[in-house]
């Protein structure tokens, strides 16, 4: 699975097709997520029902069906679930350029129960065993998007 | 059909641009309303929902595999969950399909669409084959037009006939709250539009970009009389395929409808469709589709769609009122354009549809249509 | 983990955010021998060539491996003339980035003589309101040929 | 059920290979058509339904469909097209069952394929997430996804590297007698264990491939499938378990939706030791250790133990657990076509026809699943009696 860019062949056998799909998405009611990173904070939605918070951010609880209008803050902290790293160069879906990616990726339970996905400052996966409580770094505000990029790194809590 | 299949709840959303609204807040609410008109969720233990399908385009969704992330939404999370990918029309016509196999007794059908989210025109043009009429940038706008050119010359149809689709559709459109376009325009004010695609004006063609979603569900005839004291029931349905290549066809026919509409009538025993329905919902995207779509589905004979429309029979209070909604020409997003049809086909069997509700209307007619200058027909017959 | 207070979410907002993002790709299209010996033709000898099915005798341009009507496979190439009929035109007036084309141009779909289908192409060397439904149609050839359909520049009037 | 019971008359695919410069997709997908038509001893004439479906976003297409009907002789007949990511195939054989089951029609084609060939290298920016403002800032794709999963289960339960290499190279023993399997590699523990590390502790040889290929099956209701055929292969159930994305909703990180599917299918169809009452195996496993993980689940060993089967050498074509005698989806996968293929082979077990890869005895019952997105699964049991 490691792609490599091909040189173009005869069209007469094979050509490529470039094609660019620009999309907006609304947001929506996933809106407030977005405008909480500008914040620097994470939130996630709560089920009403067993309490448990998603990231993204739902309409409505996957498991109980009932709406979800309860925003609860995340914290800054987080613990271990897994962690990962990729040896081989990847697409970097926001530039088009194949990337070796140095950082590995984490993914944390965030004290506030909702669990997503990050970058890692530790870049030793041997010290990376579930359980062990991670640091939100954030850009600097006037750099953030709103995007879940805000968040450069999670990095350990010593 | 040997046992027929009940439509026990129909919903739509309004529909019109809405940049502020998440993709999955349209299914959400197209969902809840006919789950909350029939009290019924999703269950496994066979007392609700068996099974749901979607319609629609995943690339109108977003860049691939995007509405697998919006199943949870209508409340399928480890259920039956699958997606149609052609116009709405289908997903209903598998519906009904699972539920005469007996795999569900009920089935939450779906069609969303979010139009302003990306263009149209690209995401259509890449089903077209991509070693020639691709590579000639041909899409559905032009490959209808190709086939409105080919229609209106072999047979003498006059843009005024073509105009007069239009105006019609704007005037029913106006009883339809639902309804996103509903201007009043005279023939002239059509004609005078720009020219879109010779011979499709910008006002003769679909209004886009349009947002909103349409929901009903289906049960299994036992069911379906205990959920409603009105079902609505699909009678015949069939779906057809044409040629891809618009070279070879003839364009002037639409031999796959033919075949379809054929197919599904001989299911639900009709034999003179402009007598015996009392309601059409017809696809047409573009003004010529709703003449050329009615010889396909037998309203008249071949070349006779101009003279129908001059004869007013396909007015409200003609013999046969197509399109009282206003149809796809009043704007309802490609994907959703064919279960409206039946959507709108069962409000009209229940006596719901208000204002532009045909009176005493006990059969039915609704269609959809996809794929480059119809390629692909489906045809559902109703019966309260 | 620490104990996280809860912070309150009142001051996020709430106001709707469309993001614009974008997909590239860069599909490779295989032609197949088929289509393969089709575009070579035209790119080497600036010939038309349909395809035949050995059962409806029927010919097809553009060619295929199996014939739509009868389900066998296709083998016997058939030379044309690339002369025909156009059997019906449309002028486009809208802008798209796929188009190969400013617009206004016209496409049309022309009845090859000698085959049973037609195919649809550009249409040029005529006025494009003096394009007329029936019109004997001839293939124009690029000069710098590549081997794939738009090697015929266009079709003109005969 | 109330519908028809449905069998499968006639199943094909063509050699799956990693490009395929002499067949454009629709071509392909003629060739499994063909192959199909030529085993249930029927022509296109004969059939009246053809659902198709392919994994769209490595596809270059949106509604392929449209441009393959023409290529397999279908125009003029009813279908639509079906697609659900990874599970596409799954759902396609699954809408063929329903509208066979339905009584509408007498002998329903269903067709998938992928030809990996056209995607590989064709994402850029944004292509290959689901939603770019969610997943755009990494690099998503299942290798992540099983180097997320391989790791929990890892820890979970015990399993080793070396552990991983054994079912890989198990899985390769068996594509080496499937003549229509992609990757026969003559595999070593060692070999194995020394490949390029792409995201530990996945390494290359454990990610299914990039696959050209089409499967296509025939399905006809009772009464039609008797007169069409003498070894009809019974469909006994199916169901599509799909969980709309909801993977961070999962308290385990390992698992998917698959013991759920086979528990309800189980319950449904009254089978009570799943080891015992089912003879062959087709699960669909995108990476070598996923096979683990789904063996669990479809109850053929405790959560987490299925490694010591492997260690204690009781999986394989011809001994106690047959389990994906065809190599699996790690020699082969042409993803959309890929479940098809499942169905196509565990139909092959249950007739007697898959030749050197048949497992020893008679096969009453088979399992065939299609896994998909982060999780999804679409399971069937297919039955040599009714």
């Amino acid at each position: 699975m490691v792609l490599k860019k091909e040189e173009p062949q005869d069209p007469a056998v094979a050509f490529r097709y470039p094609r660019v799909i620009t999309y907006k998405h609304s947001l929506g009611y996933q809106s407030k997520f977005a405008h909480a990173l500008k914040q620097g904070r994470i939130i996630a939605t709560k089920c009403p029902v067993d309490g448990r918070c998603t990231i993204p951010p739902r309409i409505v609880c996957p498991m109980h069906h009932v709406k979800q209008t309860e925003w609860v803050d995340q914290g800054q902290r987080g613990k271990l679930i897994s962690a990962f790293k990729i040896n081989f160069p990847m697409f970097d879906s926001r530039t088009g350029d194949l990337k070796t990616w140095e950082t590995p990726i984490v993914s944390i339970e965030l004290e506030g129960g909702a669990r997503m996905d990050g970058w890692c400052a530790e870049t030793d996966t041997e010290k990376l065993k579930p359980g062990i409580i991670l640091e939100a770094i954030w850009r600097p505000p006037e750099e953030r998007k709103g995007r879940v990029d805000d968040i450069l790194y999670w990095k350990p809590v010593q | 059909m040997a046992r027929r299949v009940g439509i026990v709840a129909v919903a739509q959303t309004k529909f019109e641009q809405k940049p502020n609204q998440h993709i999955g807040e349209l299914l959400y609410q197209a969902s809840r309303d006919v789950m909350g008109q029939t009290g019924l969720e999703f269950k496994d233990d066979g007392t609700g929902i068996d099974s749901t399908i979607a319609s629609g385009y995943d690339l109108m969704s977003g860049p691939g595999g995007a509405y697998m992330f919006l199943g949870y939404i209508v409340g399928a999370w480890q259920r039956e969950d699958e997606r149609v990918i052609e116009d709405g029309s289908m997903a209903v016509y598998y519906g009904a399909a699972q539920i005469l196999a007996g795999h569900a007794d009920v089935a939450l059908v779906l069609g969303y669409s979010k139009e302003t989210q990306m263009n149209k025109n690209l995401i259509e043009c890449l089903s077209l084959d991509q070693i020639y009429q691709r590579r000639i940038g041909l899409d559905f706008v032009s490959a209808a037009a190709l086939q409105a050119m080919r229609y209106t010359t072999k047979y003498g149809i006059t843009p005024e006939q073509l105009a007069k689709v239009v105006v019609k559709a704007r005037k029913n459109a106006k009883n339809n709250p639902y309804a996103y376009c509903c201007d009043t325009l005279t023939v002239k004010d059509v004609l005078r539009s720009t020219m879109l695609c010779d011979p499709i004006r910008v006002q003769e063609a679909k209004p886009t970009p349009v947002d909103g979603a349409c929901a009903l569900i289906l049960a299994s005839e036992e069911k379906a009389k205990k959920l409603t004291k009105k079902p609505v029931w699909i009678t015949g349905m069939s779906s057809c395929y044409d040629h891809h290549e618009l070279g070879y066809r003839d364009l002037a026919n639409c031999d796959s409808l033919v075949t379809a509409a054929s197919k599904a009538y001989k299911m639900a025993g009709v034999t003179n469709p402009l007598k015996e329905f009392d309601v059409a919902e017809i696809s047409e995207h573009y003004s010529y589709q709703e003449l050329l779509w009615s010889e396909g589905l037998g309203l008249c004979g071949k070349g006779e769609g101009g003279k129908l429309i001059d004869s007013g029979k396909t007015e409200m209070g003609g013999e046969l009122p197509v399109n009282p909604s206003g149809g796809v020409l009043s704007g309802i997003p490609h994907c959703v354009a064919g279960m409206h049809s039946v959507v709108e086909g069962a409000l009209q069997l229940r006596g719901e549809a208000g204002k532009r509700q045909v009176m005493g209307a006990k059969k039915a007619l609704a269609h959809g249509v996809d794929g480059p200058a119809g390629q692909l027909h489906c045809v559902i017959t109703l019966e309260n | 983990m620490t104990h996280h207070d809860k912070k309150s979410v009142a001051d996020i907002p709430e106001e709707p955010i469309v993001v614009e993002v974008q997909s590239h790709s860069n599909f490779l299209v295989t032609v197949g021998n088929t289509g393969n010996k089709f575009l070579t033709e035209i790119r080497d000898n600036r010939t038309i060539m349909g395809i035949k099915c050995p059962s409806c005798k029927k010919i097809y341009i553009p060619p295929r491996l199996h014939c739509p009507a009868c389900f066998v496979k296709m083998s016997e190439w058939v030379k044309l003339t690339g002369k025909g009929t156009l059997d019906t035109y449309t002028v486009v007036r809208y802008p798209e980035p796929y188009m190969p084309k400013e617009p206004p141009f016209a496409y049309g779909v022309i009845k090859l003589d000698g085959a049973d289908t037609g195919i649809v192409h550009l249409l040029g060397g005529v006025d494009l309101d003096k394009i007329k439904v029936g019109m004997k149609m001839e293939p124009v050839f690029k000069e710098q040929r590549e081997g794939s359909i738009l090697d015929i520049e266009y079709f003109k009037p005969a | 059920m109330t519908g028809e019971r449905i069998a499968i008359v006639g199943v094909g695919q063509t050699v799956h290979k990693s490009k395929r410069a002499d067949v454009n997709t629709a071509e392909m997908c003629a060739e499994a058509v063909e192959a199909a038509l030529a085993d249930a001893q029927l022509t296109m004439k004969d059939i009246d339904c053809v659902i198709l479906g392919s994994f769209e976003p490595a596809d270059g297409y949106s509604g392929p469909d449209k441009f393959i009907i023409p290529e397999i002789g279908c125009v003029g007949k009813a279908g639509f097209e079906m697609q659900n990511v990874g599970t596409t195939g799954g759902v396609v054989c699954a809408t063929g069952f329903n509208m066979a089951a339905s009584g509408l029609f007498e002998n329903v084609l269903c067709v998938a394929w992928q030809k990996m060939d056209e995607a590989a290298g064709a994402f850029g920016r944004g292509g290959g997430g689901a939603n770019e403002y969610w997943t755009g800032q990494f690099p998503m794709s299942p290798i992540t996804n099983f180097a997320r999963r391989t790791y929990a289960y890892m820890t979970r339960s015990g399993c080793t590297e070396e552990h991983l290499a054994i079912v890989r190279v198990k899985q390769d023993q068996c594509a080496q007698k499937n003549k229509y399997a992609q990757l026969k590699l003559g595999l070593t523990v060692e070999k194995v264990m020394n490949d390029h590390l792409l995201a530990w502790p996945i390494r290359r040889l454990h990610m299914c491939p990039t696959t050209a290929g089409s499967a296509a099956i025939i399905v006809c209701p009772e009464k039609r499938a008797k007169k069409v055929t003498q070894k009809p292969v019974w469909v006994e159930d199916w169901f599509t378990c799909h969980q709309g994305g909801a993977l961070t909703m999962a308290e385990d990180p390992t698992a998917s939706t698959l013991a759920y599917a086979c528990q309800k299918i189980y319950k449904r169809c009254g089978i009570t030791n799943p080891k015992k009452e089912i003879q062959a195996w087709e699960v669909y496993e995108p990476a070598s250790t996923a096979e683990l993980r789904w063996m669990e689940e479809v109850g053929i060993c405790e959560d987490y133990t299925a490694w010591k089967l492997f260690e204690q050498g009781k999986v394989g074509t011809e001994k106690e657990i047959p389990f994906n005698p065809s190599g699996g989806v790690t020699a082969t996968n042409p993803i959309g076509c890929t479940p098809v293929v499942r169905v196509v082979e565990a139909a092959l077990q249950i007739r007697g026809d898959a030749e050197e890869h048949q497992i020893p005895g008679t096969i009453n019952r088979a399992l065939a699943t299609a896994y998909g997105g982060q999780g999804e699964n679409v399971v069937f049991l297919l039955k040599k009696t009714l």
